[in-house]
């Protein structure tokens, strides 16, 4: 999940999710990157709005559990 | 004894006396049709009211004579007399009186010339019947009854006579024989006088169910008053106290304020909205 | 529903539910009462367990949360 | 609850919910008045709007939460 | 609200909640405080508690859900 | 939670909320205050509507309970 | 939620998380650091189990699921 949490450090800031934003926030944080998972995040990032999926995974948390009743 | 003619004999004065003497001793004062209530289950009516009210049974030259000698506004109560006529009187408001005489009503067979109170219905399914001529005297009334497996059974669910229309002496045997009791028979209030005032019997009936749902709504209104206005009493102060919390931990996750009590509530969203994005990416 | 409040007010205060009771509190908020009604109020209520009631409103409380939703 | 009682006779009936109502209310059923609570009920409820109060689940922080998401 | 959460700025800091308490906080966030309030606060506190209604909420919003069905 | 409930206190009744003002709330309730906390909170609250933050579930609280329970 | 997330960061790539490793992935994404939230961050975890956090937020959602069901 580390590549998640860094796009995610980077998203929640408001900065642009990108591959050396990414590679710089995990080299920071001490972890041996893999390049090509680092570019297939951004490649699979692309065009996905972070902030809806983010809302509607809110939305469906609770929803969930009413639903449950 | 020509000139006493206009006198009662002691017994007759001894009962318009006591009808006099009932209607002004207790708060409610009615009359009620004993029309159609066979002796034994009028013995029984009478047992299950003792305690709340008094049936007086008397004829109705008596009940009449009472009423004018009583005068004023309760004399009107003559106008409601007819041939059935019993007194009733309680202490129990009028309300009260028609739930318990309502309580008494019981299901009986009918009588050739009874009115249908409602549709009566023949259901589908086995009779006790053995095969016989019994057949024949069910289907002559409309009744689609025939012979499967040894015994008699009736095929298929039918209304054998509509609401208001009367049973005729034939289908009152049919429907005597097959236990069907479509009659509702019981005392049944024709009017009530009660703390000066007439209370006629279509306006007496109580839906207690819709009594219950308000007190319930009632309950609730308060509840949500108390709680939504943060006026805190003894009841509600631990549900305030709790709407208060969840606020507070709402804007804690919401705002991402780390405080050891809610650090496990930000983990679990972050962790959450991550597995969204994992999802949407893998 | 002032009927019902009414009797409410008494209920919970611990005090006897009857005609004069009902008739004085709502006489005393300025409201003409139909004695009728209250005769009819009491009679309802005499089949009625208040405390049932009550009870049974707070479960309907929780319960109309997810039903709400 | 004797005091949101007596203030829902008055809400219900039409009639101006303040101290001097209440306490003749509660005064008529027989109920000894906490002038404090009184005061403090009129306070509680000024600017509240009742009729809004009274149909707004008190649980609502639940029920709330799917039509907020 | 202001007086229960000044109750439990003072629950949570292990402090007792009496009269005085919850005025001195009250006041000292600039708030005219209301003694009737407090001491209807006080009041409906006493014998309740606070810790367990604490609990119950955060169960209260899951129990919520079964309790419906 | 304290800071969070001194936050509400000021909040609920309508007041600005500042490091000066939550110190002066925690004080009156004899709490000793820890500046980076209360800063921590100022910082976090910064842009946050709160009126809207308090009424949108958490859905942690939600889906977390039961687990707890 | 930057500062969580990157706590998260830390902790899925096996890392201490402490307040200058927090500090340096968030200065390597680009974001402007207060010093009191990060220290409050670190203070908050202090004793919490990260892994129990997670592992019970998503018991929680997937219990909520199959119930919705």
């Amino acid at each position: 999940m580390e590549y998640i949490y860094a796009a995610l450090v980077l998203h929640s800031a408001g900065k642009e999710i990108n591959e050396d934003a990414v590679t710089k926030v995990m080299t920071a944080a001490g972890i041996a990157v893999d390049d090509s998972r680092v570019k297939a995040l951004i490649a699979a990032l692309d065009g996905v709005d972070i902030a809806e999926a983010i809302e509607k995974s809110a939305v469906a948390a609770v929803a969930a559990a009413p639903a449950a009743a | 004894m020509a000139i006493y003619s206009h006198h009662l004999p002691q017994w007759k004065r001894d009962e318009v006396e006591e009808i006099k003497k009932l209607s002004e001793e207790y708060r409610l004062t009615g009359l009620v049709d004993l029309h159609g209530i066979p002796a034994s289950q009028l013995q029984q009516m009478r047992r299950n009211l003792r305690g709340s009210a008094v049936l007086k049974m008397t004829r109705n030259t008596l009940i009449e004579h009472a009423f004018n000698e009583l005068g004023g506004e309760i004399c009107r109560t003559v106008e409601y007399v007819d041939g059935h006529s019993a007194m009733i009187y309680t202490n129990e408001n009028p309300f009260k009186l028609y739930k318990k005489l309502q309580d008494t009503m019981t299901k009986m067979v009918a009588k050739p010339g009874d009115i249908a109170p409602e549709d009566i219905v023949v259901p589908k399914g086995p009779t006790g019947f053995p095969p016989g001529p019994i057949v024949g005297t069910l289907q002559q009334s409309g009744i689609p009854a025939a012979i499967e497996g040894g015994k008699v059974v009736i095929r298929e669910t039918k209304t054998v006579v509509k609401a208001g229309e009367e049973i005729n002496a034939k289908m009152a045997d049919v429907l005597s024989k097959l236990d069907i009791k479509p009659m509702d028979v019981g005392l049944s209030l024709q009017i009530a006088f009660y703390d000066g005032t007439f209370f006629e019997p279509n306006t007496l009936a109580i839906d207690e169910t819709e009594y219950f749902n308000n007190v319930v709504l009632a309950a609730q209104q308060a509840f949500n008053l108390s709680v939504n206005a943060s006026y805190p009493t003894s009841t509600t102060v631990a549900t305030i106290i709790g709407k208060a919390v969840r606020e507070a931990r709402n804007l804690a996750v919401e705002a991402a304020i780390y405080e050891k009590d809610v650090v496990d509530l930000i983990i679990g969203r972050a962790s959450r909205e991550s597995l969204a994005i994992k999802a949407l990416v893998e």
